[in-house]
């Protein structure tokens, strides 16, 4: 069907827009309209719905070559189609996407003169629809780079405070109201980092004790009560990975080993559930180890976990993995195995009821997509920048 | 020399004009939302005409009615990425990209009814490239001293951000006929 | 955890007199050139030690005696670009890069004694990356909340620019010594 | 001999730099000498010679897919050793590199976020020891664009004023005293466009009509005097090129049909010298014909020109070539064809009394290295970036 529509000159992702959202699009005129008549072909700039596709998924490139021009593609995982890009500025870690209004966050740092000058930090804001910044909000000169996460920066559970992590190496969090479009403050956060949303107005933080931190903000977002868990770890012994994902109530982390560890956010302290294995003792000996960036995945609604896999040494712990192992979160059993066409250091599920499970290795500029209750796959998407890292879904 | 002349002339007033606008929207938190009115290109004033004889591009043989192919009868003077593959399509700039309002002229046949056209070749700026299906064709390209004839000048131009994201490819009219 | 604690509350301090630092001489147009004074970093400090004993590198095995390869004995926990490659050495920053002062640790076993010794992967900042040779060993690597343990962080910090270059595999002393 | 060297700890530049002209070595020590004992290893900064080896080459790379992070790698063609990287900024074209003063110079354009906000356009200098910027002069941010020549800025043959292109689309040049750190002015060049110097204060643009504008500059740098040539050729039937190239007092262009022009520079006034073809009929009629980027380069003291070719219709004037063939300036006879080892865009020739013949792909991040008198294949350096463009020796 793509084909057909293509070859009609408006794109498929436009007419969506126009038929079904009656989205805005944004006609730039010649000047006057009665040049109209003598231009037969309109050139105007095209513009997304409001309200996006379940498999729309966000591709981040860090640019890793290039880091100071980091970027977003928004592309439809069914259609192929490339839907558009952000500039998201240097040191891009990933988008923030509130769903209570039609915008898109996403921390960067600038130079003055790309490499070198000064340095400022801002948030800026991204109209969905159109892919355009129209604010931007500047913070401590501090964010924490390197390797990215999803806990590098978090929205709060209301959507109003936005939340990134600070490295300097003094470990603080930088508070952004974006409903008054201001910075609140810096909370330190001594000797833990990362943030991990787990309430309306609270976060939590990886210590390096094996302990984590809950930061309680106030109604305007400042810093309103701290509490220290018990350590549910030795990170000497086995490390948790920070590369959690959350699922309802829960953030799961895995371990070096690849022991899940589940942490329950419903109340006010978190609750650290009993932990599980991936593995089989065969797997054991077989040396099969979680790994990659983004190497958990789950679809809330089926309470499935998806864990990227490959086979290797504790050293290996970031390595990509060609399989995807899938597990229901109720019962704790592998009820699925899926071969990956080639590597991937990154894994996604969308959370619709017809489910896409996406893929990506940093090390090629390509989007593969699969059938998660299959292990078919469905399609690629490629010539997608440089380093891809982070996979968002809606 | 005088379509040359004319457009340098027209191009510096822009220019002069633009500049003042800059300063006004340019700033980042206070950029353009869209909406903007961008003056006519002189050139394709000139040789602009109805289109009621573009043959159905769903018939075009090959890759010839895709602008996703650098095979795209329009895209004969191209030299960067097809807005087709980037978000937009070969009228349309991708989301949050403005319209350059100076261009590049070529003349492509059009493979249904082998008439010539001139091609509009408007960039879409202020993302960084998007890098998808690259084309490099220059058929008609002349060297940098002849401006509107040259694919090798970035055409992000009068813009709030002069960096190159995408082309697009505009019939403005039939060659021969302005 | 008493390593953890002095190295951050160590950093805190630096950070603070760096900051007025970065605003004396930041600012591009006066760049420092050279001979800036870094402070020791406190872990390597703990279990620096004569190298008297480590083996003549032509001597190693394979490429193990090779900066420039990702197998380079003190390349066990690297996660970058070996200035080796980019115009440095594996001591040395390339030209016009800054040498981070904070840094992460690695243990790395040469071969010609089959000793372990403390590297310090320091980062060389303030040029675009590098690209050449990329190297991804994470032998003994942990979580960014063990920091020092950690080469998922951009290491170039207390530097004029924060942006990453490439990393030299410095031996600061034998294991187990400190 | 390179790989005794390597394995000795100490790479060969450096010892080259400390023994054969006592270069600087900037060592970043540790705070106080007392520590210097128990730290077995010094952490150093290299630096390089004031004086650069002759088959050391600056390769220019606009980084096409993150074009406001510019570079240029400085290479030793012999060695194969990558000695250093220039983070030139955006849109970057080309460096100049005067031979009077240990620095390098190159126009850069800067936005305050990366791809948008302010336009800054600057001036850098770099020290050519320790390619570090020391210096910036700011400039009209209406620099030229697009695809680089040698000719989007120059210096002056008195290497006193450095010459930058604009185009906004008025074509005008702005002029920065490099003595005294300071922009100068812009000189309208309406309808001419480039900057070719053509003496210590004067340089040339090339003209819309065929023509060439001299603009004579007067001790401060200002717009003298203008003249404007005759016509020495029709762009409508057969465009010149202005990939040229210089050779003493000519400059030599070729036409899009492989014709010769010199431009004899010696007086006041350009002097065109009668055109010859680079084609035999035989070459006519199997299609050879110039292209590329950089696709013409001379050694000056042998009067050779070496010129890229491939065989393509007229609308292939920019295509690679995989063909080098040489020409004795003074008898304009072909004396040489040299097969490369693949496609080229651009191409240079050492200047020292053993030449080295270069040749690089904008579309394959590698140095080629061919020995111009044979052709022989010598060597390749690879991992060079993205997109390299302009080749440039001392």
């Amino acid at each position: 069907m793509l084909a057909s529509e293509k070859r009609r000159g408006t794109p498929f992702f436009l007419r969506i827009a126009t038929m079904r959202w009656l989205a805005v699009l944004v006609f730039l005129s010649f000047g006057t309209a009665c040049f109209a008549q003598e231009l037969p072909q309109r050139m105007t700039t095209a513009a997304l719905p409001a309200e996006y596709e379940p498999h729309w998924v966000w591709v981040d490139d860090i640019a890793f070559g290039h880091m100071m021009d980091g970027r977003a593609y928004l592309v439809d995982a069914d259609s192929e189609k490339f839907l558009g890009t952000l500039s998201t500025g240097g040191f891009f870690k990933k988008l923030e996407l509130p769903t209570n209004t039609p915008e898109i966050y996403a921390a960067a740092t600038f130079y003055t003169r790309v490499n070198r000058g000064e340095r400022t930090d801002v948030v800026t804001v991204f109209d969905r629809q159109t892919l355009s910044p129209v604010d931007e909000i500047v913070i401590p000169p501090k964010r924490m780079t390197g390797a990215p996460t999803i806990a590098h920066s978090a929205l709060t559970d209301d959507q109003r405070f936005m939340l990134v992590a600070n490295l300097t190496p003094a470990q603080s969090v930088s508070v952004v109201d974006m409903q008054e479009r201001k910075f609140v403050g810096e909370i330190a956060t001594p000797g833990c980092t990362l943030v991990f949303p787990t309430g309306p107005r609270r976060f939590m933080s990886f210590c390096g004790d094996g302990s984590l931190l809950t930061v309680n903000l106030d109604a305007e977002g400042n810093d309103a009560r701290q509490a220290r868990s018990e350590p549910f770890f030795d990170p000497w012994q086995d490390p948790v990975s920070v590369k959690g994902v959350r699922v309802n109530d829960q953030w799961l982390f895995v371990s070096f080993d690849s022991q899940v560890h589940a942490v329950d956010i419903a109340g006010e302290e978190p609750r650290f559930l009993p932990t599980w294995s991936l593995l089989t003792d065969k797997d054991r000996r077989d040396s099969w180890r979680t790994g990659g960036i983004q190497m958990l995945a789950v679809h809330e609604k089926r309470g499935l976990l998806f864990t990227l896999m490959h086979r290797g040494g504790i050293e290996t712990h970031k390595d990509p993995g060609n399989r995807v192992w899938v597990y229901d979160l109720a019962t704790r059993e592998r009820i699925r195995k899926i071969k990956l066409k080639g590597a991937a250091t990154s894994i996604q599920v969308t959370q619709d009821d017809d489910p896409l499970l996406l893929a990506a290795f940093i090390g090629m500029p390509k989007l593969t997509v699969y059938d998660p209750d299959t292990g078919e796959h469905l399609r690629s998407i490629s010539q997608l920048g440089s380093t891809i890292t982070i996979l968002q879904t809606n | 020399m005088k379509l040359l002349d004319r457009w340098v002339e027209t191009r510096t007033r822009r220019v002069a004009q633009r500049t003042s606008r800059r300063h006004f929207v340019g700033r980042l938190g206070v950029l353009l939302l869209g909406g903007s009115v961008l003056p006519l290109l002189p050139v394709a004033r000139a040789t602009a005409a109805p289109d009621d004889g573009l043959p159905d591009e769903a018939t075009l043989p090959g890759k010839t009615g895709d602008p996703t192919n650098c095979n795209y009868w329009r895209h004969c003077a191209i030299d960067g990425f097809p807005c087709a593959c980037c978000g937009g399509s070969e009228t349309a700039c991708p989301p949050g990209t403005e319209l350059s309002a100076v261009t590049w002229i070529g003349t492509c046949r059009n493979p249904g009814n082998n008439k010539d056209y001139i091609i509009s070749y408007n960039d879409c700026c202020g993302k960084s490239p998007c890098g998808r299906c690259m084309c490099f064709r220059a058929e008609g390209d002349k060297p940098v001293y002849l401006p509107p004839k040259s694919n090798d000048i970035n055409w992000c131009q009068g813009t709030n951000s002069n960096i190159y994201h995408c082309t697009i490819s505009v019939v403005i009219g039939e060659a021969g006929s302005g």
